[in-house]
């Protein structure tokens, strides 16, 4: 299989999915000439054409609008949101709009629309191009949330989600563009709301999302030698979320710990955590169920600041350490 | 128009002769006339018995009820056709009843039924019915001013004819989603017709102390959209307006924008208790400048109807409200068991 | 001392203000002669005049953002978002601006505002006029989150929201507003992030906010006299959160339900469950920790279906005894 | 101004004489024109050692240049006072030194440090000095235009004699909250100078493709607000235009919108390719339509400073930079210990 990037893998995945389907077609800012600002549509404009590269004036909450208009006639928009952060500007017609419109109007129309959103601190932007948002997606039934953390589920997901009846919210991480994988060049879709175990073990299940998998594999990698065997579940879904994978996981391994970007206060560790302790799997479970996330605080510009903003794989070895040998 | 407190000028709609000449300019048929009258009845039994369901207990959830409103419903109607695309506003019972809406479905929403529109789950606020391109209203002030933009768009993309119809209030013409979406329909042509339905209130707010600049219509300058505002409780006016603003859309030359100057009878919604406005003034326009009134006294001056068969159609308008309270009233209510259902599709 | 009811603790609380600091001023939509959706500052432009009591356009974004530029020149705005649900289209200016000014600029400066919200079904007022957003807010450090449930704590949290240095994001029920209860005529406050033990007792830990608590409350006193004790907290605040408080408790009651309102996913009960089921208070846990939310749907308008899309006292009370009993 | 591509026309700056006529209108010494000599050279020669200490590795995060643009940051600040509050936006180096920021500061903030204005929290895209005024810059595009309406109305309210400008791109004139705050600060007749800096594009997008009428500042009309459009490559006409607009503001009559039409040079952000637009278009104006190069060429012509005199400023300006360079390396970072910091006052 080919190794290709994170931002490759979304961008073949919606570039097969305009050759295959005329109805999808993309619209956002910078998205043609420029690529987007992080260069994921570049070329698209001139293989699609302005017409379903459509660029926009900086106007989010009618791009997002338009989207669902769009689609309500049959259309497959799929929407982009420079930055995550820009979500706010928005957030009227995602979760107001888009995720109500099944429901409201008693199941007679579908919004089939993605809205793609890239996240995440690492990059120096400061407090208002940094955030990681998907905790708030994630408490609007309708939506449907997708966070992956692999250039293969990446592409897997994003076709799924080009093809799915409902608003999906794709989130992406701008640290994760530049990561490789092996993606086949072929049609594959993920289905939305299965989590993935990526890496087995049985002394603790450790759940977590985006940059935050990286990051704990490789935190796995080093305690397998001490005799410590992670599980590595990655919901890559957030809404609808696969309770039953992580309840198993730890109906099996007795200790939880959830590690998120986002900032920990309100974040989505909570709700599974609620959803292990919550379940029969409760009286498995050995030790305090713990969560590492974002610091509550705005993301600081300062390079030092910002990266210890979020958790690091210290913190997340020193956390799963502590869990296994019993010291919380 | 100019700044003029938003009021209707105490213009009539004319003398016989006038009417009769405009209607034939118009080519409207006295059965157009008539239609035009049944529309207006129609949706003004359907607001009072609203009123009166209300008064009376049976609704549970809020209501923004259109009575004095009925020209600019029925007139848009007429001029456009019946596959074109709407987008409407809390106070949409009026133009969803003009567009041929199922009375029944509508009287069993309104009053949550799962035979309703959408099954009990919307409400006055939220009426759709996608199969005649009734995109539904919308609970947000301005929600649907922006999503006419894609409507528009994929009407464009696909190479339709159909047009976008997209109404909203005075009120809503302060949200910034309006100035995002007007520029984005004039920037790329886009064939929507938006209708501001200007009935001086915004709830409680006097369109004067919430508007730089009067008319509301002018506004389309900023983003060269071509724009008229009339008066509203004058069908035939509105009808005039709204047949050259669909034409212009159709004919793939853009957005267009008509303000239509009116008035609602009711409070804002159900719990007004109309202190922002004098008795007097509401008075002033039911007395003066009812639109059913004004229109009435054309149809029977140039002899198209006479007072009984005003009164039959009043009546039969009458009758179809009441049969379809009776439907909705026999209705079930949604089942508990299908309290989830909907949420995804 | 007097009853009066939440809803006239709330202006009550105003007025004083308005009285006693000049800078305090409301604006909002229709909160003039109309007294606002609910007729909460009925009479208050007789009063104050319409300097101080300024009606706005139907532009929410721009009354947010408004309140914060007037608070950056050391004035002391409350704006008032006339449905939680519209708190949406000024998210960007409450949590991307407000927010982060203070941290964002070094803390040379603070945002001294109130941003009146009610939430909450029970109006027919069907999907976009009836959510219960407090989850959302939460997660954006910088913001404090308030959220009373009775006309005593309205009027003391009111007052000291008003004086607060912060943003504060003051979360009101409307099926509250009628809620009647003795409060104190003069001047008072309650601080912000302390929760309130409405009712002790040691057989279980129920966390709730707004109607849920008068909603366990009554529970609590039914359930008393089959000798079942439940402590009820309030924690009045939800953002700082009053983690001790809780904690203690559970240590206590060994058992834990968290009742709220909001849908269930993604909603507060997680952070609660989080925080306690991560401290040491774990160790006294002996049954599962349960939380009961609002469904996962939208509000309908229907009024059975609107009923039943959030717990219900019978729903309290079963869980509650499921626990005590040993049954989940 | 009519639409003409956003382009500068090829008009010059005029004569010798015109200049000089213009100049004794206007009431401009020879300390004040050397003053806005001096704070573009300043603006520039900040924005170039950006630029090398982002090459050379040393810029952790975005950042936003604004050399082309001098001309407008140095002429508003002339024609306003010191302590009038400013509102700015992403790309506000040049308005904050114009506003007589520190440098040391700024360029302290703008390497993270904690000595810098926002102790290294906020960095280019946040500067702010509020014991000046400088109410700060703003990532969000559009996100400080609805703030203004709110400093307008505090000062309003306490009966100031100060008064708000606020700055932002063409981009963000097709932002939501463009229309509510216009719509607002034309109802209350605030204190609020809008200027629009119109350098032909948002990131990529020309102003053209993106604006569905020019010129933007036309769309102040739709509010009753007066407003201009003009060179704003030419510091002289920017300074004229916003000493009428701010003293328009300041007596009471309420807002008013300049836009001035400029150019950046260097890439939107740090990753920009300029792909959209050609090398030809940047060498043109940076050839012909230089802002500093066409106001020191009429200030050699009318002998208010010689060759070396200019090269001196010129000089001063760079030793400035480059002592801001060597405060703000030897600045220490802000401590890890005081990471949760500032969140809550
Ligand atoms: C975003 C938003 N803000 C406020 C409201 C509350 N509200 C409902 S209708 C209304 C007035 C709308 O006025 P207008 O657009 O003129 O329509 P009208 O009711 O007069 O027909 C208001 C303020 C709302 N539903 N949505
Ligand atoms: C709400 C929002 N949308 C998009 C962006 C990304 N972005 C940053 S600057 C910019 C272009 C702004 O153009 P303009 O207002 O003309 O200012 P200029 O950069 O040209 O000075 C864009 C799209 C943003 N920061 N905020
Ligand atoms: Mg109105
Ligand atoms: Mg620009």
């Amino acid at each position: 299989m080919p190794e290709i990037s994170y931002l490759e893998a979304i961008r073949q995945a919606l570039w097969q999915e305009m050759k295959r389907d005329e109805r999808v077609f993309l619209l956002g800012e910078d998205i043609g000439r420029y690529g987007g600002a992080f260069g994921l549509t570049h070329d698209m404009l001139d293989e699609f054409g302005p017409e379903r590269v459509r660029e926009t004036p900086i106007s989010e909450a009618t791009i997002v609008a338009t989207a669902i208009g769009a689609s309500l006639l049959g259309m497959r928009p799929v929407a982009e949101i420079m930055f995550m952060d820009f979500v706010m500007l928005a957030l009227d017609q995602i979760a107001n709009q888009a995720a109500k419109m099944h429901f409201m109007f008693g199941g007679h129309t579908t919004v089939p629309i993605v809205i793609r959103m890239p996240g995440g601190s690492g990059a120096g932007a400061a407090s208002q191009h940094s955030q990681s948002l998907e905790s708030v997606l994630m408490h609007f039934p309708g939506l449907k949330v997708v966070n992956p953390s692999t250039p293969y589920d990446a592409k897997g997901l994003m076709l799924a989600s080009l093809r799915d009846p409902n608003p999906v919210c794709f989130v992406e991480h701008k640290v994760l563009y530049k990561t490789k994988g092996e993606v086949p060049e072929g049609d594959y879709t993920i289905p939305i709301g299965v989590a993935d175990i990526k890496r087995p073990g049985h002394d603790i299940t450790v759940v977590a999302n985006n940059i935050m998998v990286m990051k704990t594999l490789n935190v796995a990698e080093k305690l397998s030698k001490d005799g410590i065997e992670v599980e590595v579940i990655d919901p890559r879904t957030l809404l609808p979320l696969d309770t039953e994978t992580i309840i198993n996981s730890v109906a099996h391994t007795g200790r939880l710990l959830v590690v998120h970007e986002a900032c920990l206060t309100g974040g989505w560790a909570g709700e599974v955590i609620a959803c292990v302790v919550g379940s029969p799997a409760f009286d498995y479970i050995d030790s305090p169920v713990r969560r590492l996330g974002g610091k509550d605080i705005p993301i600081p510009y300062n390079r030092g600041l910002e990266k210890f903003a979020i958790p690091q794989e210290a913190d997340i070895e020193q956390e799963i350490r502590a869990l296994v040998e019993g010291k919380i | 128009m100019s700044k003029d407190k938003g009021k209707t000028k105490e213009k009539d709609t004319g003398t016989r002769e006038q009417f009769e000449k405009r209607v034939t300019r118009l080519g409207l048929s006295d059965d157009n006339l008539i239609g035009l009258y049944r529309t207006m009845c129609t949706v003004r039994q359907f607001e009072y018995m609203a009123d009166r369901l209300y008064a009376g207990g049976k609704v549970h959830g809020t209501m923004h009820l259109s009575a004095g409103q009925e020209a600019v419903a029925a007139g848009i109607s007429l001029a456009v056709h019946p596959d074109d695309y709407l987008i409407n506003h809390h106070r949409g019972h009026g133009h969803f009843i003009a567009k041929g809406a199922d009375i029944n479905l509508m009287m069993a929403e309104f009053l949550g039924k799962d035979t309703g529109y959408n099954r009990g789950r919307g409400g006055s606020m939220h009426i759709a019915d996608f199969q005649s391109n009734n995109l539904g209203a919308n609970g947000i002030v301005g929600g649907g001013i922006p999503q006419a933009v894609g409507v528009g768009l994929a009407l464009q993309m696909q190479k339709r004819k159909e047009i976008c119809i997209c109404i909203f209030g005075d009120g809503a013409a302060n949200e910034g989603v309006f100035h995002e979406a007007m520029n984005m329909v004039a920037l790329w042509k886009l064939p929507v017709l938006y209708i501001c339905e200007n009935n001086k209130y915004g709830m409680s707010m006097d369109v004067e102390r919430a508007t730089a600049k009067l008319p509301i219509a002018q506004r389309a300058d900023a983003y060269g959209i071509p724009w008229a505002c009339v008066d509203g409780n004058d069908v035939v006016e509105v009808y005039d307006a709204m047949k050259i603003a669909a034409e212009h859309v159709r004919s793939g030359k853009g957005p267009y924008f008509v303000e239509t100057i009116t008035y609602r009878y009711f409070g804002h919604s159900k719990s007004d208790r109309n202190l922002y406005r004098s008795k007097e003034e509401i008075e002033d326009w039911k007395q003066n400048r009812d639109p059913i009134m004004r229109f009435t006294k054309h149809l029977l001056q140039s002899e198209i109807l006479d007072e009984g068969r005003a009164q039959e159609i009043d009546g039969q308008a009458e009758q179809v409200i009441l049969k379809a309270v009776e439907f909705a009233e026999a209705s079930p209510e949604p089942d508990l068991s299908t309290l989830m259902e909907f949420v995804y599709a």
